[in-house]
């Protein structure tokens, strides 16, 4: 599963952990359901991004979904990390405005 | 080699006497070792402590069993304690007590008994209180007339060193022993 | 020079090597130890941390984390409290981290014991601690400070522990030659891990590893760095004696072994009281030598093959027994002397502070000199009496 | 343009292994905002000693020091001191479960908090051993099912109400102690960033609930949580040298059916067993309440 070689591993004498677990362990694989947001909903309250516990959920700029409104469009946005989303739904469960579906990821083409 | 070996009550000063001679015959030049009785030690109750000196380096670890010397800080323990136990046939004795060397009296040949007034001397120059003088100082005083181990002058050179308070009291009190110490072969 | 027992060396050791960490916990006969080194930070004699922890396992956890931190550490304890920091010394050879440790050896219980006996240390032969037994108190200070040398370096990096048999050593004063911390300074360095925990190096250190990760690989690590010990101490002896004027041999001190058919091997107070029972011996003629263990970690079995090879007999003497099969320094020597066709016998002596006197040892002597091949394991001192005295 | 009501900076990253849905996840990321870059910290044998991922991953931008199960008291003693030694301010932080805290970690717990170490320990409390396997500690609460108090025919599920460990922690006269709550993020960095600021051992219990441990589907978790203090199961207060202030005011608690019947650890209980937590829940609130009211007296001193 590491990428990184035996040899480079024991450079130090005891084990002392150095490489990120992003660079690692692509943990969307884990995934069996998607969560998919719905920008004509999502109000840009961050309550997903506030709730998620990888964090797999980051702002991107406001123009580039939908959004209910030209005032809302305004704020930025989040964009799920599918790379790392394990799919657990809290960010769905928590949303105020139902905006995200869990959908079955072998539903997703 | 010389083995030494003193009894007192916990709480006397035995083993701070038993260092102290050590630290004394180290002085002048000599190879010394100093230890407690290895057990478990309780005020009042009867104690050891002994103390080895050598014109050559101590390698022996063992216990003392046959000692050349023994010195009874208390003579309540001549009663209580067999103080001559494992004495060489030409060890000697030391006691602290009010009785003249002549007054004490063995079943067993003793080759010298020294006695002194410790306590008097002890309590004259302050050491301690009336129900608890502190005699170690000035029994090491008249240790080292009896016995010839170590020079008083070595000894109240350790006492002056390493006495933990009232030294120069402590090393009046070892001198005055030295003078007042008797005894008899 | 001083007049220090055991104990109160081990505590100047502490000072004079800088240690700026201390956890430790009392317990019977180590007290002496914490108890002076909190007089010399009391006095402001020693720069340094006392953590008064609330157990043994909790003085290793604190040592641990401190030496970690970069912080060179020292603690001190004793038969209960070295078995149950059992766990945290295998973590502290595992992590890495040179921490120095006095070990005064005393019985475990039941029944009760506070006295000499090495069950204690030697049921942690296998946590990766150098382990060195002194002889005297001058050695306890200089291994102390061998130790911090020899651990800290780069290529080594192991935690040691320094025995002191109880009382004999712990509560016996001897003269002592105290070097000043700069003489110390000027010898052993201040202490520089190659990694520590500082924010500026976001790491994990000690994490899981799986079967297929390095986790073996870094066991052999200690196993390489536990041989290279080895020749390591041997060299810091000799730098030692330059520095101090004091001589060791190594891992081993020999003492009329090279002309000898019959030599005791063993370890502690005990193989000082050998020495005048071995002069003695000689001046009636009889061969006899000691080889005197210092090290039981790193073993010392080149020395002692070398030994074996040249005796018609040999005879160890445990101060404890691995419930079983003989005592450990017994099993572990006959295994080393193997390629010597030499019998080696087992002698079992002075357990529970049961004096190990010269009468003892003579024994001992006569009983190898007969060179009977009759019974590997021996117990010396059985119903003791005035015979032994 | 955004506004976040909690701060931005991440000290924790995604790739780690903990279960879907880990409240003990959130605990650590919200633990670490509230921190900042300037921290050492130590974990003992937990789920979060696994969460970091395997050798060579590390999921935390400060420094951690795996540690034995039952020392995380001693190692933050250690640290603590050691920085000191290095004329160093770093936030010293041990942070373990509640197996390692209330029941085999509990002496060196009391330990570092009497010898006041500069610390933070950090309680992430999920109601049981779940790194082994979800048996019983001294942290799982009346009722529940664990696979050490396993329901057969013998309805044997644990009798003993949870460990009051934040009076135990309270009964060290230590400066700070509280009470967190993953779906409070912005009560629970508050929290942190105070106990940062305060010279001396703090302590923080946080209630971190476990989907897999629990019985609960993992996007419950914060739901889970919520019902929590809602229903008064886990009030939120500090204390702060003595003085006890309730954070987060209920004024109409639900009962706490609602919380239990979330979770499939609970769903042996008969309805009397539900009125033993209440009754307990009730005593403990009311309690709290009288220790707010008279504690504020210490205030006058």
């Amino acid at each position: 599963m590491s990428k990184v070689p035996l040899e480079e591993m024991i450079k130090f004498p005891t084990p002392i952990a150095t490489v990120p677990s992003k660079e690692l362990n692509k943990t969307g694989s884990w995934r069996t359901f998607r969560p998919v947001i719905d920008y004509t909903k999502c109000i840009r309250c961050y309550i997903c991004w506030k709730f998620c516990p990888e964090p797999a959920i980051y702002f991107v700029d406001g123009d580039k979904h939908e959004a209910p409104s030209d005032a809302i469009k305004k704020m930025d946005a989040v964009e799920i990390d599918y790379d790392y989303c394990k799919g657990c739904g809290i960010c769905a469960n928590e949303c105020p405005r139902n905006a995200i579906d869990m959908v079955l990821e072998e539903k997703i083409e | 080699m010389i083995e030494i070996r003193f009894h007192g009550r916990g709480g006397q000063g035995s083993v701070v006497a038993g260092k102290l001679l050590a630290l004394a015959a180290f002085k002048e030049g000599k190879y010394v070792s100093a230890f407690p009785y290895f057990g478990v030690e309780r005020r009042g109750a009867p104690v050891t402590a002994f103390a080895r000196i050598s014109d050559r380096p101590i390698r022996i670890k063992s216990q003392i069993y046959k000692p050349d010397y023994v010195v009874v800080l208390d003579a309540a323990l001549l009663k209580q304690v067999d103080v001559l136990h494992g004495l060489k046939d030409d060890g000697a004795i030391l006691i602290n007590t009010t009785k003249s060397p002549e007054e004490i009296k063995f079943k067993r040949k003793v080759r010298r008994i020294a006695t002194v007034n410790a306590t008097e001397i002890a309590i004259k120059h302050g050491l301690g209180s009336k129900t608890a003088p502190i005699v170690n100082t000035a029994i090491l005083g008249a240790f080292a007339k009896m016995s010839g181990v170590v020079g008083i002058n070595a000894v109240v050179e350790a006492i002056l060193e390493n006495a933990p308070a009232k030294k120069e009291e402590n090393a009046s009190a070892a001198k005055e022993a030295y003078e007042e110490v008797r005894w008899v072969e | 020079m001083m007049l220090l027992t055991g104990n109160e060396t081990a505590a100047y050791a502490a000072k004079v090597c800088r240690a700026k960490v201390v956890a430790a916990y009392p317990i019977t006969p180590q007290t002496t130890v914490v108890e002076k080194i909190a007089e010399l930070i009391a006095n402001g004699e020693m720069d340094a941390k006392y953590i008064r922890v609330e157990s043994e396992h909790s003085a290793m956890a604190a040592c641990i984390a401190a030496e970690n931190s970069g912080v060179r550490t020292f603690t001190a304890t004793s038969a209960h409290g070295l078995t149950l920091m059992h766990e945290l010394l295998i973590w502290a050879s595992g992590a890495r981290l040179p921490i120095v440790m006095s070990v005064i050896n005393r019985a475990m219980a039941p029944p009760w014991s506070v006295w000499t006996d090495q069950q204690d240390s030697m049921a942690q032969r296998d946590t990766g601690w150098m382990q060195v037994y002194a002889e005297s108190n001058q050695e306890v200070m200089d291994s102390i400070i061998m130790a911090y040398k020899v651990g800290e370096r780069e290529d080594i990096l192991l935690p040691t522990m320094v025995m002191e048999d109880a009382f004999i050593l712990s509560h016996t004063s001897e003269p002592v030659d105290v070097p000043t911390e700069e003489e110390v300074a000027s010898y052993l360095p201040d202490l520089k891990l190659p990694y520590k925990l500082d924010p500026d190096f976001p790491a994990g250190f000690g994490s899981l590893i799986m079967p297929e990760g390095p986790y073996m690989e870094f066991r052999y690590k200690i196993a390489e760095a536990m041989d290279k010990a080895r020749k390591v101490i041997r060299e810091e002896c000799e730098e030692f004696e330059k520095k101090f004027g004091r001589h060791y041999d190594g891992l081993v001190e020999f003492y009329r072994t090279d002309d000898a058919d019959v030599n005791l091997i063993m370890l502690g107070t005990m193989a000082s009281t050998a020495k005048e029972v071995v002069d003695e011996l000689r001046s009636e003629g009889k061969k006899v030598g000691l080889l005197r263990i210092r090290y039981f970690r790193p073993f010392p079995y080149e020395e002692i093959r070398e030994v074996a090879m040249n005796s018609s007999y040999i005879g160890v003497c445990d101060r404890s027994y691995t419930f079983g099969y003989g005592g450990p320094i017994w099993s572990e020597v006959r295994s080393a002397a193997y390629p010597a066709k030499v019998f080696v016998k087992n002698y079992v002596v002075g357990l529970g502070g049961r004096d190990i006197t010269p009468k003892v040892l003579r024994k001992i002597y006569e009983d190898a000199l007969t060179m009977k091949e009759d019974k590997e394991i021996e117990w010396v001192g059985l119903l003791w009496d005035e015979r032994w005295r | 343009m955004r506004r976040t009501t909690i701060p931005e900076e991440e000290y924790m990253l995604p790739g780690h292994s903990a279960c879907l849905g880990c409240g003990g996840a959130l605990a650590m990321r919200y633990l670490l905002k509230g921190l900042g870059k300037n921290t050492i910290i130590s974990i003992p044998a937990c789920c979060w000693a696994v969460i970091p991922g395997v050798y060579p991953s590390r999921c935390l931008e400060v420094p951690l020091l795996y540690t034995a199960f039952e020392v995380t008291g001693a190692a933050i003693s250690g640290i603590a001191d050691a920085m000191e030694v290095l004329g160093k301010d770093v936030n010293v932080v041990g942070f373990a479960g509640d197996g390692g805290t209330v029941d085999i970690g509990l002496q060196a717990l009391s330990g570092m908090l009497e010898r006041r170490h500069n610390a933070i320990y950090v309680l992430y409390d999920n109601e049981a051993y779940m790194n082994t396997g979800i048996q019983r500690s001294g942290a799982t609460p009346y009722g529940a099912w664990t696979t050490t108090t396993p329901v057969g025919k013998r309805r044997m599920f644990k009798r003993e109400h949870k460990k009051d460990i934040m009076e135990i922690v309270v009964a060290h006269e230590i400066p700070y102690a509280a009470t967190l709550n993953i779906a409070y993020p912005e009560d629970f960095i508050k929290k942190v960033k105070k106990a940062k600021e305060i010279k001396g051992p703090k302590f923080l219990h946080i209630y971190a609930p476990c989907p897999t441990g629990w019985r609960y589907p993992p996007n419950k978790t914060v739901e889970v949580a919520r019902l929590a203090t809602e229903t008064l199961m886990f009030p939120l207060y500090e204390v702060e040298e003595g003085v006890y202030t309730i954070t987060k005011k209920i004024k109409e608690p639900k009962p706490v059916k609602e919380y239990l019947k979330t979770q499939g650890r609970f769903r042996y209980l008969s309805d009397e067993d539900v009125q033993i937590i209440q009754k307990w829940v009730n005593h403990r609130w009311k309690k709290l309440l009288l220790k707010e009211k008279y504690s504020r007296e210490l205030l006058e001193e």
